[in-house]
Formats: C-alpha cells, sequence, structure tokens
C-alpha cells in the first residue's frame, strides 16, 4: 500500500468531514449574514442527541439521524427571529452584535451539556459504521468517515437543489441579495430566514452525529469545529456554496500531506497562517469567487 | 483675469465594460461655478470620485492648483484645498455637530479650530445646533452640516453632489445664497444638480455629460439649447426646460 | 452664540439624573462584589470544631474530565472519614469539611481560588487536577504557608521547582512512562524498533520524551518521534507510522486523543506487536470509547482495586475503597481518584500526629507540613512517602509502577514479575483477528 | 427635579455641583473613587480581595484596549487577546532568558507589542468587517501554535517567572507582593482608562478615529487619512494589551500558552465592552468589572455547579436582544423601559411566519 495514496485517502475524508460542518455554516453567512459563533456547539449538541437518542432507543446511531435533523431544525427555526431581531436593530453594529449573541447561544450550549451530562466523552453507539475497508493496492477507507463523506456531499448537493430549483429556495436567494426588496416582492422574510436557519442548524447536529460515530461526543469538541467552520467559509470565499466542497477537500488534503511529509506538530500553525494569508491575498476565497471585500 | 484652478486631461475611468468617464478634458476657472449635467448614469459621480482620489484614472491627468494630483489620495487631495460633499448625506452620526467639524483635518493656518468651527456654524446659522447629536438632524440640517464641515478645510474649491435634493424651498435658498456669498469671496465650485432652475441662477458655466463623454460646455443656455443634449436626455427633440424646468 | 458649556434646564436635568444612576449603579455593584468577596472573611479563625480544607479543581475547561475524578477522590474521602466520626485529636473528633471552587482549567483562576480558601480560614489544600494549574496554586502555598497535597498532578516540572509546601501522592508521569515502557522492552521476542507519536501538550509531551528516553536506554530503534497538536487528526499519523513497519507504537495523550487515535489505527488495520500509552488506560472512560477494541492495550497504572495491598484506617484494603466508590458513585476507581483519596489520608494520619484541634495556627500549619515530610503512610493506595531533595522532590516515590494490559472485559497487570496477574498476549493479535 | 436640588445644604451643593450651578460635578466622584482605590490595600483588604481587584482592574484595561479598536473605530479585531499573550511572553522571556528587571521588560513587551502590532496592521486593516474578524482570529491562533512549538517561549511547559518583588527593578519597602501588584495593576489600568478618555474623547484624534468608523469615505474627504488613523489606534490598543499581559505575567509568574494565548480572552474582552457599552468610556469598566466579578466569584463560590456558564450565556443573549447600549444605555437612560418593550414587540414580530 502506497503511504502517498492513503494520506490522500486520509485527507479528503478528513475534508468530508469539514464539509458536512461548514455547508450549513457558510449558508447562514451568505444568506443571513450571521456569522455563527455557535456553530461549532450545535455539532457538539449534536453529537450528544445522537448518543442519547441511539442509545435510549437502543438502534444504531445511524438510524437517529433524521430525528436529530429534524428535532435540530425546530430548535433552528425558532432560534432565527432572535438572530433576525438583532441584525434589524438600530444599533451602531448589527452583525457583530449578532455574532456575539451566537457567542452566548454557544455558551449557554457548553454550560447546559456540561451540566446535563458531566465533563465526559461519551460513546456514539454504531455498529454499522465501524472498521475499514481495504481496497488492495489503494488504501483503506474507513467506514464512518466514509459515510460522513458522502453525507457532507449530498448535503451539499441538496442544499443546492433546494436553492436553485425551489419556490423556498428561490426566496432564500431573494434575500440573500437584498432583504428589503425580498421583503417589498411579498416574501415572508422571517418564515424563509427561519427556514435557512433551521436547515442549518438540522445539517450541523446531524453533522454532529457523524462526527460523534467517528470520535465520540464532548463537551469540549465545539470551539475547533468552529474554527474549521470559519477556515472552510474563506477558503471557499465567503458567500459561495460550491466553495465549501473544495476548500474541504483542501484544507483535509493539506492538512494530511503536510502532517505526513513536513511535520505533524506544526500542522496547525500552518493551517492557521494559511488561512490568515489567503485572507490578505485573495479575501474572495482561493478561487476568487466569494463575495467582494465591501 | 483668469486663473484655471482645475484642469482635466483625457481623463478615463473603466469598469469593466463600462467605460464610466471617457476622455474628459475640462478647465475650470478660479471663482467660477461650473456646473455639471447630464442623465442618470452620464458620469457625474464617477467625475467626482476621479477628481477626489476615490478612484484612480485608468488614463489622463488631473492638475489642480498647478499640481499633477492624479495618483493622489482623496485624504491628500482634500488637504490640498479641493473639498467635496455626497449626494447621499453623510455625517458622522455618533457625535454633535461641533465634534463633526472638530474632527475635519483643517490646514494649518487655521490655528483656533474651536474659533473656526463657531465662525461658520454662525455663518451657516445653525451654531443653535452645535452640540446637538448629528443623527437626531433633518436632511436639510444635516446638508448644512456637510457644507460646514467643506468649510472647515477652508478649501479652494468645493465639488458639491446635489446640493440642494431632498431639501425644501426655504433651506435650499438659504445654501444657495450661502453657496454665492462663498463664491463673492473666490471659493471656487463645481455642482452636480438636478434642478436646472438652480443650474440656471447660480452656474456661470455648464458642463454636460452623456455616457462618460463631455458633450456640451458653455452657458446655461447655450447648453440647454444644444441638440446633442436635448438629445442626450431624451433621445428626441423637446424643449428641455419645458420637461426638466 | 450661546455658551456651549451651558447646558438648558431640561438637559441639565437628565444630566443629573444620569450621574445618581451611574453612581449608585457602579456604588452598587463594587459593593455587592465585596460583600460576595467578604462573605467568608469574617469567618476565618472562628472556633470550630471541624477541619477546613479548601480544593481547587478544574469543572470546566479543557481539564474539567481530570478534574471530576480529583473531586470524586477527596469527596470520598471526605465522606468517610466523616461516617468514622472523624479525625480524633486528644480523645475528640473532629469531622472534615472539603470547599470545592472551579479552576476552569485556568491558572489564574486557580490561583484565585486557593488565594480565596486559604483567606476564609482553611487548614489545608488539596490540589488541583494539571500541572498548569498546580504551578500557579503552589507558589501561594509557599507564600502562605498552607500545605498543599495534590492527588492527581503528575508532571514532572512541579517536583523540579521545589516547592516546600507542596506535595504529591502520585508519582511524577515520566517515571511512570518510563518504567512502564522499560518493562515492555522486556517482553518475549524482545521487540527492535517503536514508532512514538503523542499530544503536544504539556504533561503528554514529557511522557512523551519519556518514552523516547527509555527506549535509547534500551537500545530499541526510535524509528519516529513526533508530537501533533491536541485536536489533530489521527489518521494521516497512523498511516505514516504504518508505513515504518514498527514492532511498537507507543502514544503519550489524554484519553480523547488516545481514543481517536486507536479508532485511526482499527479502521485503517495498523498492526504492531503491542500499543503502549501510560495514562488512562485502565480508566472506564477509555473502555467506553473504545468498546471491544480496547483489548491487548497496553497502559501503565500505579494502583488497582483487586491489588494485593493492605489498608489504612478508612479502607481495610484496594477491594474495599472500590467497592465504597462504586457504591457513592457508581463508578470504578483509577489510580488518579485513588491518589485523591489517598492525599486525604495522608493529612489525617499527619493531622493525628501533629494533635492540633481545628482551627490550625500556621505555626501548626509549618509543623505539619514538617510531618509530611518524614511521614511514612501505608494506605490502601499503597505506602507513601514523599522524596526531600531533587528533581522529585516532595513527590510519593514508594508506589509500584505496574504495567497493564486490556482484556475483553477489564486488564491484568503483567508487570513486574512478582505482581504479574497473567502473561502478557504479545505480540498482541490483529485488529482483523480479535 | 428641583426636590432633590434643595435637598442638600448650599455648602454641599457647593461642592457637589460645578461652579455654574449647573450639572454635577464629576471630578469629585472620580476623586472619591481615586483616593478609594489607591487606600484600598490599607482599609483591611486581604490578599484574596485585593487579587480580585487585581482581575477587575486587569479586565477593565483590556476590555477598554479592545474598545479603543472595536468600539472607537469599529473594526471587530478578534484576535486581540495575541497582543495580550505577546506581552506576557516578551515580558516572561526578558526576565527568563535575559535576567532583566520587571520594569525594563515591561518597556520590551510594550515596544515589540507596538512594533509587531504595526507590521501586522499594515497588511489586515485593508480587510474590512467579517473579513477582518477572521483574519485577525486565525491570525491569533497562529500565535497560539506557534508558542506551543517554539523553545524561547518554553513550547508546551510555558514559562516560569521570578515570583519576588526583587525582580522588580527598583528597590522597594518590604510589603506584600500583592500590595505591589495591586498598584501596578492600577496604574496601568487607570493609564488606559485616561488615555482612552483623554484620546477619544476629549481630542481631535477621538473624533477622527469615530468619523473614519461612522463613514470612512466621507473622513476621507476632509482631508482625515483614515489608513493612518486605523493603523494608530490598532497599534495603540493593541500596545496596551501588550503591556497588561506583561503585567500579568510578573502577576501569575507562570506563562503558558494555552493560557496567555487562549482564545477566549479576546471572546471576555469582547463581551465586556459589548456589555457595558461599546464605543464609551464607562461602558469596559462597568463591564470588564461586572462580568470579571460574576464568572471568578461564581467560578469560586458555586464552583461545583458548571450552570454558571450557561447563565453567563443567557446573559449575554438578554444583553444583545434588549439593551443593545450596554449596560451604560440603561444607567444613562439610553435604554428605558419602552425601549425594552419596544425591543420585546420588535422581537415578537418576527416570529410571525405566516
Amino acid at each position: 500500500m502506497d503511504l502517498f495514496i492513503q494520506t490522500l485517502i486520509n485527507g479528503l475524508l478528513l475534508g468530508g468531514i469539514y464539509i458536512s460542518v461548514g455547508i450549513g455554516f457558510a449558508l447562514v453567512f451568505g444568506v443571513l449574514e450571521v456569522i455563527d459563533f455557535a456553530v461549532g456547539e450545535y455539532v457538539m449538541v449534536g453529537a450528544f442527541a445522537g448518543s442519547v437518542l441511539a442509545a435510549g432507543l437502543g438502534i444504531d446511531a445511524l438510524f437517529v439521524v433524521p430525528l436529530v435533523f429534524v428535532a435540530f431544525y425546530a430548535i433552528g427555526f425558532f432560534v432565527q427571529p432572535f438572530l433576525h431581531h438583532v441584525t434589524t436593530s438600530n444599533v451602531p453594529m448589527p452583525i457583530l452584535m449578532a455574532l456575539v449573541f451566537t457567542f452566548g447561544v454557544a455558551f449557554f450550549a457548553r454550560g447546559g451539556i456540561l451540566t446535563t451530562f458531566g465533563p465526559n466523552t461519551r460513546e456514539v453507539p454504531t455498529s454499522i459504521a465501524t472498521g475499514g475497508v481495504t481496497v488492495s493496492a489503494i488504501g483503506t477507507f474507513p467506514v464512518a468517515r466514509v459515510l460522513t463523506g458522502i453525507f457532507g456531499i449530498v448535503a451539499v448537493a441538496a442544499f443546492l437543489y433546494y436553492l436553485y430549483n425551489t419556490k423556498g429556495g428561490l426566496a432564500i436567494r431573494a434575500i440573500a441579495e437584498d432583504r428589503t426588496d425580498a421583503r417589498l416582492m411579498g416574501i415572508n422574510i422571517a418564515r424563509y430566514q427561519s427556514v435557512a436557519y433551521g436547515m442549518y442548524a438540522g445539517l450541523t447536529a446531524t453533522a454532529g452525529v457523524f462526527i460523534g460515530i467517528i470520535f465520540a461526543a464532548d463537551p469540549g469538541m465545539g470551539m475547533q469545529y468552529t474554527a474549521f467552520a470559519f477556515f472552510m467559509v474563506v477558503l471557499a470565499g465567503m458567500g459561495y456554496l460550491p466553495g465549501i466542497i473544495v476548500s474541504g477537500l483542501v484544507l483535509g488534503v493539506a492538512q494530511a500531506m503536510f502532517s505526513t511529509y513536513v511535520s505533524g506538530a506544526w500542522v496547525f500553525f500552518v493551517l492557521f497562517a494559511l488561512v490568515y494569508v489567503v485572507l490578505l491575498v485573495s479575501p474572495q476565497g482561493i478561487l476568487g469567487r466569494g463575495e467582494p471585500v465591501s | 483675469m483668469t486663473e484655471t484652478v482645475l484642469e482635466t486631461t483625457n481623463l478615463t475611468k473603466r469598469f469593466g465594460a463600462l467605460t464610466a468617464n471617457d476622455d474628459i478634458s475640462l478647465s475650470v476657472d478660479r471663482g467660477e461655478i461650473r456646473g455639471i449635467i447630464g442623465p442618470n448614469g452620464s458620469g457625474k459621480t464617477t467625475l467626482f470620485n476621479n477628481l477626489t482620489g476615490f478612484y484612480t484614472p485608468d488614463e489622463g491627468s488631473i492638475v489642480f492648483d498647478g499640481t499633477d494630483i492624479t495618483e493622489w489620495e482623496p485624504h491628500r487631495i482634500a488637504r490640498a484645498g479641493m473639498a467635496r460633499t455626497f449626494q447621499i448625506v453623510s455625517p458622522f452620526r455618533n457625535m454633535t455637530v461641533t465634534q463633526n467639524l472638530l474632527a475635519v483635518e483643517a490646514p494649518d493656518s487655521i490655528e483656533d479650530k474651536h474659533a473656526r468651527a463657531r465662525e461658520i456654524l454662525e455663518f451657516l446659522e445653525i451654531d443653535h445646533i452645535a452640540d446637538n447629536e448629528a443623527r437626531g438632524m433633518s436632511g436639510g440640517q444635516q446638508k448644512l452640516l456637510e457644507l460646514a464641515r467643506v468649510l472647515m478645510l477652508d478649501p479652494d474649491c468645493i465639488l458639491l453632489d446635489e446640493p440642494s435634493a431632498g431639501v425644501n424651498p426655504a433651506l435650499e435658498k438659504r445654501i444657495l445664497d450661502h453657496i454665492q456669498e462663498l463664491n463673492d469671496d473666490g471659493t471656487t465650485f463645481i455642482m452636480v444638480e438636478h434642478d436646472m432652475d438652480v443650474m440656471r441662477t447660480i452656474a456661470d458655466t455648464v458642463t454636460v455629460l452623456d455616457q462618460g463623454q463631455l458633450i456640451a460646455e458653455g452657458s446655461f443656455d447655450e447648453v440647454t439649447g444644444n441638440d446633442r443634449v436635448r438629445e442626450a436626455y431624451l433621445g428626441r427633440e423637446v424643449d428641455l426646460e419645458e420637461v426638466l424646468g | 452664540m450661546a455658551k456651549r458649556n451651558q447646558r438648558p434646564a431640561a438637559t441639565s436635568s437628565q444630566h443629573r439624573r444620569r450621574f445618581l444612576q451611574v453612581a449608585g449603579a457602579t456604588g452598587a455593584a463594587g459593593l455587592t462584589g465585596f460583600a460576595g468577596c467578604l462573605g467568608d472573611f469574617d469567618e476565618e479563625q472562628d472556633d470550630r470544631d471541624v477541619f477546613r480544607f479548601g480544593a481547587v479543581t478544574s469543572l470546566s475547561g479543557d481539564l474539567r474530565f481530570g478534574g471530576t475524578i480529583t473531586e470524586r477522590g477527596y469527596d470520598l474521602w471526605e465522606q468517610r472519614i466523616n461516617e468514622n466520626g472523624g479525625i480524633e485529636i486528644d480523645g475528640t473528633s473532629y469531622e472534615v469539611e472539603i470547599e470545592y471552587a472551579d479552576a476552569q482549567s485556568e491558572p489564574s483562576t486557580g490561583a484565585d481560588a486557593a488565594e480565596q480558601m486559604i483567606d476564609s480560614g482553611i487548614d489545608a489544600l488539596f490540589g488541583p487536577y494539571s500541572s498548569n494549574v498546580t504551578l500557579a496554586v503552589a507558589p501561594i502555598a509557599d507564600r502562605e504557608q498552607i500545605p498543599h497535597i495534590t492527588g492527581s498532578a503528575e508532571s514532572p516540572e512541579i517536583w523540579e521547582q521545589q516547592y516546600e509546601y507542596t506535595f504529591g501522592t502520585i508519582p511524577a508521569g515520566n517515571v511512570i512512562a518510563s518504567e512502564s515502557a522499560g518493562s515492555i522492552f522486556d517482553f518475549q521476542p524482545q521487540a527492535e524498533s517503536v514508532y512514538i507519536t503523542g499530544v503536544n501538550d504539556p504533561f503528554t509531551s514529557d511522557t512523551a520524551e519519556a518514552m523516547r528516553e527509555a527506549a535509547v536506554d534500551h537500545g530499541i530503534e526510535v524509528l519516529d518521534y513526533e508530537l501533533f497538536p491536541r485536536d489533530a487528526d489521527w489518521t494521516s499519523p497512523v498511516s505514516a507510522a504504518m508505513d515504518e513497519d514498527p514492532d511498537l507504537h507507543f502514544h503519550a495523550a489524554h484519553i480523547e486523543a488516545h481514543v481517536d487515535f486507536l479508532n485511526a489505527a482499527r479502521d485503517l488495520g495498523y498492526d504492531p506487536d503491542g500499543f503502549f500509552s501510560h495514562y488512562g488506560v485502565d480508566t472506564e472512560s477509555f473502555a467506553e470509547g473504545l468498546g471491544e477494541d480496547a483489548a491487548h492495550i497496553f497502559g501503565a497504572t500505579v494502583w488497582l482495586p483487586r491489588l494485593d495491598r493492605g489498608g489504612d484506617a478508612l479502607f481495610d484494603s484496594p477491594q474495599a475503597y472500590a467497592d465504597a466508590s462504586e457504591s457513592a458513585f457508581d463508578v470504578t476507581p483509577d489510580y488518579t481518584q485513588a491518589g485523591s483519596t489517598a492525599a486525604g489520608i495522608v493529612y489525617q494520619e499527619a493531622l493525628q500526629e501533629l494533635g492540633a484541634a481545628p482551627p490550625l495556627s500556621s505555626e501548626q500549619q509549618s509543623e505539619l507540613v514538617d510531618i509530611l515530610e518524614e511521614v511514612e503512610v501505608e494506605t490502601f493506595y499503597g505506602d507513601i512517602n514523599f522524596e526531600t531533595d531533587g528533581d522529585l522532590y516532595h513527590s510519593n516515590v514508594a508506589t509500584d509502577i505496574l504495567t497493564i494490559q486490556r482484556t475483553a472485559d477489564g486488564f491484568d497487570v503483567v508487570a513486574p514479575d512478582e505482581l504479574r496477574e497473567s502473561e502478557p498476549t504479545y505480540p498482541a493479535p490483529a485488529w482483523d483477528e480479535r | 427635579m428641583s426636590k432633590r436640588e434643595g435637598s442638600l445644604p448650599p455648602r454641599l451643593e457647593s461642592i457637589v455641583y460645578t461652579a455654574d450651578g449647573d450639572g454635577y460635578d464629576w471630578r469629585l466622584a472620580w476623586g472619591i473613587v481615586a483616593v478609594l482605590l489607591v487606600a484600598i490595600p490599607w482599609l483591611g483588604a486581604g490578599t484574596f480581595e485585593l487579587r480580585i481587584l487585581i482581575g477587575v482592574l486587569m479586565w477593565i484595561g483590556l476590555a477598554q484596549s479592545w474598545n479603543m479598536i472595536g468600539g472607537y473605530a469599529g473594526y471587530l479585531d478578534f484576535g486581540h487577546g495575541a497582543y495580550f499573550g505577546i506581552g506576557a511572553f516578551v515580558t516572561g522571556i526578558a526576565m527568563v532568558s535575559l535576567s532583566l528587571p520587571f520594569l525594563p521588560a515591561l518597556v520590551l513587551a510594550g515596544i515589540f507589542g507596538a512594533v509587531f502590532a504595526y507590521a501586522i496592521g499594515v497588511p489586515t486593516l485593508r480587510l474590512k468587517g467579517a473579513y477582518f474578524a477572521i483574519a485577525t482570529w486565525a491570525f491569533a491562533e497562529a500565535m497560539r501554535q506557534l508558542a506551543l512549538l517554539l523553545d524561547i517561549t518554553g513550547g508546551t511547559s510555558g514559562l516560569t517567572l521570578p515570583s519576588t518583588m526583587a525582580a522588580f527593578g527598583i528597590p522597594l519597602p518590604d510589603l506584600p507582593r500583592v500590595i505591589y501588584l495591586y498598584y501596578i495593576m492600577l496604574v496601568l489600568s487607570v493609564g488606559v482608562v485616561v488615555l482612552t478618555y483623554v484620546l477619544f474623547e476629549h481630542h481631535e484624534f477621538g473624533y477622527k478615529v469615530k468619523a473614519v468608523r461612522d463613514n470612512e469615505d466621507a473622513a476621507e474627504s476632509l482631508g482625515i487619512d483614515a489608513t493612518r488613523i486605523k493603523r494608530q489606534v490598532y497599534v495603540l490598543s493593541c500596545t496596551t494589551a501588550a503591556v497588561l499581559g506583561g503585567a500579568y505575567a510578573f502577576y501569575i509568574t507562570f506563562v503558558h500558552p494555552q493560557e496567555v494565548l487562549d482564545s477566549m480572552i479576546t471572546a471576555q474582552m469582547v463581551i465586556m465592552a459589548l456589555v457595558g457599552g461599546l464605543g464609551t468610556i464607562l461602558g469596559p469598566i462597568i463591564g470588564g468589572a461586572l462580568i470579571f466579578l460574576l464568572d471568578r466569584l461564581s467560578a469560586l463560590y458555586f464552583g461545583s455547579d458548571t450552570m454558571y456558564i450557561s447563565l453567563m450565556g443567557l446573559l449575554i443573549m438578554l444583553v444583545v436582544l434588549f439593551a443593545p447600549d450596554g449596560i451604560v444605555g440603561l444607567l444613562t437612560g439610553e435604554t428605558d423601559a419602552s425601549d425594552i418593550r419596544s425591543n420585546l414587540n420588535s422581537l415578537l414580530e418576527k416570529f410571525k411566519f405566516q
């Protein structure tokens, strides 16, 4: 088995994990102009929900995915009005205020989980998504990661389909274009913004279930996914949804290759520095397709 | 005796396929009130942005007071004595009127900024609201505030982007009187204005832009009599004054 | 024009009201804050018939996991000794009381917490989990001359600083790792190469370094030695290690990163003859995180419930302690918890020897430290005796270090020879043959 | 109003009110506060109380330092904490590796912070809004990772600083160390607040900064060199954070990347400035003191219950929703009951999905 190819596989699958977290975040950023600091906490709470539901119902964690999606869609649906209120309020920097609000949400979620479940990691039980499949002469594919990657890609595809082929999607795109115009066109922006945020929350929490299967549910896991969601969006170009796939894969592969061939210890330093430099050199993302810096 | 205060040569600015200012050469005399007119999208505001450094022209040059300022940054041009206002009023909302004025980077010749600010506010007759916050003021008052701010620069030349838009007639008259008064003291004005009555009364010379090009220049009556100008506004021959005036 | 600094009447009244509001609220906030600070202050040096201890632990933040283990350990001692009537001094029994503060896994909070407890008049301190916070608390214990025993901090850096008032019941992590690693190198057939990975964090990087030194001492070839950031993805390190095909893989990490690493190794089918990590292999959290895949992993411990060790006044054997823990918390204790409870027992012994009723004066507290320096206590946890000089100053050096290997439903001691419960399964079977 | 005026005896009135008989003389209030702050170590405050006050002062200083760039200039600096860490490390390295006393080490930290901030500010300040926020955040995280990897910072072991006042730089009488630390922090924190007050509230510089924040183009058209102003504010605010970081290092005597470069440090500064009131002088003072006390005291007194983390979150949400001008807004009456009611109504509006 070739180390290079295996590293590439590892990187692509890692990218799959990032895509599953980044897609929802990119959506709320692009459509609602909300920079959601709580994104990682949705992953965390989602992982715990998966763990509790799977253990409670005695079924494989993969089967609770729809339940988690629906539950968090509903939660997100009712969180969005608060954000809407903040972003449209008459304060000097509404976008900042919304960001700080999500900060509060993140604290609230972290404290709540910590208080309810204690500090220990919890297994998200599955018997299907374990082990790896070895394809001779190519490499080994860990099942859970493959499923997560597929989930991420399917989620991106479903989102794009929804946005460009349905009435709801049209409404959401109109809102992204201009909130006031959208209202004038007779779109109930409260509803469709809630739909968008609900989809984001549902999707991100679902990604949390998958991530919980790969690793475990851990009350402190949120921050790193928040960081990666930010990276994804920056590299993809803000507001450019398809870029998420590219940026996720680039991030994953770069991380794996750097870790294997250059230095493990320096990998995060290089990632953070890379994001910083990309922002300076090409703020519209590595593809140059993001929203212009205004 | 006339002296040129501002001169552009072959000024061109493109945005992708659109040429917003196309080979514009114009010259403004000291002490003049120059009107700039043209239909929407003809490049008036782009011209202002080029002149004041907010855009860097793709081609051509701008000479102000004998100095080439083509590549200069906006603040440097402002300090050199060419000031401007914006089409959309832009007061510093979270400051008082006086603070708005004190924020201005006044030239060294003004020793006491507080005194200067007071003087200007009295001149514009808005000294009674000196300590009010800008965000609570009416649109007309904000226009006056903008003018006041510009005067802090003690400019030789002031570019006004629609100074009377959205202002009630009484206030409009006050603004125009102030402009006239300043002009009498030697300040040059370049104004973009849609109100043709205003143009007729105040402008010494009018420059007409259409699709980025300078298509006519002369006194108000001369340019409104120009066929090309009529065409630019309406695409056919009608009496411009009848429609717009 | 109006004079600027004269305001119209309306503004002035608003102005004044605003002043009063601000002044009032600031004052109120300040006073509330101070009342909060001073709340416990007045209790100081009151006559009381309990021994009061302060415990600084990390109940939130990155280290909350270990922090709560520590808390359980201290709690169990408190519970048990009070059930027994307390500490007997001159015929009178005094109960004990432990107050907790959350260090939030941050040195500054830990230091404030320690100071607050010392101010409130405690007799002695229980130490925080983790070396970060301990390194901030230990200088305070020295300055305030308060005895301070930590039941869980393993980092060698603490002992190198030679804090006079700080003691630890658990041997330093590098000592454990190095001894245990050495015993694995002696397994037959002898390993020729090892691949060492670790997390670039305070305690784990020391452990990794100790593993490397042990390998060099035993003449084992170190194929690679590399540290990774805390949240690294382990698939790439695993693939890189597979490529080198070592006999052994050592991994220095806390439990989460260890579970992540082994999950990646299993999924990618990485099969050296043995995996070893010194920390956490004996915990339930490790077993839960890996499920059946935990079997055959080598680890280290200094204590386990079924060990044949003597007891003390509270727990007459390791098993008795484990039973007590099961009934109190529904948790099988690991050595960190046991070490924390043992810290309490050491205090208990030393206090009895001191023979002073609470509250302790500062002379008595200093005397207590002199007693701790000399103390030799037999406990369910093992013998405790603190080193009095060198790099392990005030660290407990009396405890045996055990190498363990996980089995299908628990783990066996596999080294040293005299305590061995079963022969090591070595080389361990491949993942797909388990 | 007249009632209250009459309630003071005339003599007192002449002290409390300004000479023109109009409005309160704030100097009196601040004078009392200043005297109290200086006298506190001698009024029975113990080590613990002083430590808590040191924390309060430091966080007021930090919140104010963030307020310069975040509040007055309107740039969301999410990497501000990096300068706190850089200051702590420069001080630590200077004291440990170069064996310098504290004072020169602190000066070095300030200089280094300023130079570094300039170098980072020049390219980064070209970005705006969220781009700037994320760039600075990535920068700060990169700094944390770097500190974990370098030898000079002590890597994962961190640095342990000298913990006696002998390392201060000038000979001092033999008082408890905490008293000196208290005064060090008092001087620095009050210095930051006064500096902010003078520069941003009472100086043309502050008007220019606000002008750039409110409308950069208009500011430029009025001769204000916006780029330069932004750089000045950035360097100033980062330098103060670095100096406070240096003082913190000497205070805690143990500097570790995971602590002094923790992203939570920035987060806390932002929350404090915001809850107190953004772009005001009093906001960060009130927010810094309140949030620090809430957080620290609840960790110490209710430490065994992690519920307080959620309550902090809830507090932040409520402030953002109903009192966006912060506590200062509530106190000055800018946000009153009717604002809260209308906020509530407008919030309920957003729930109309049909």
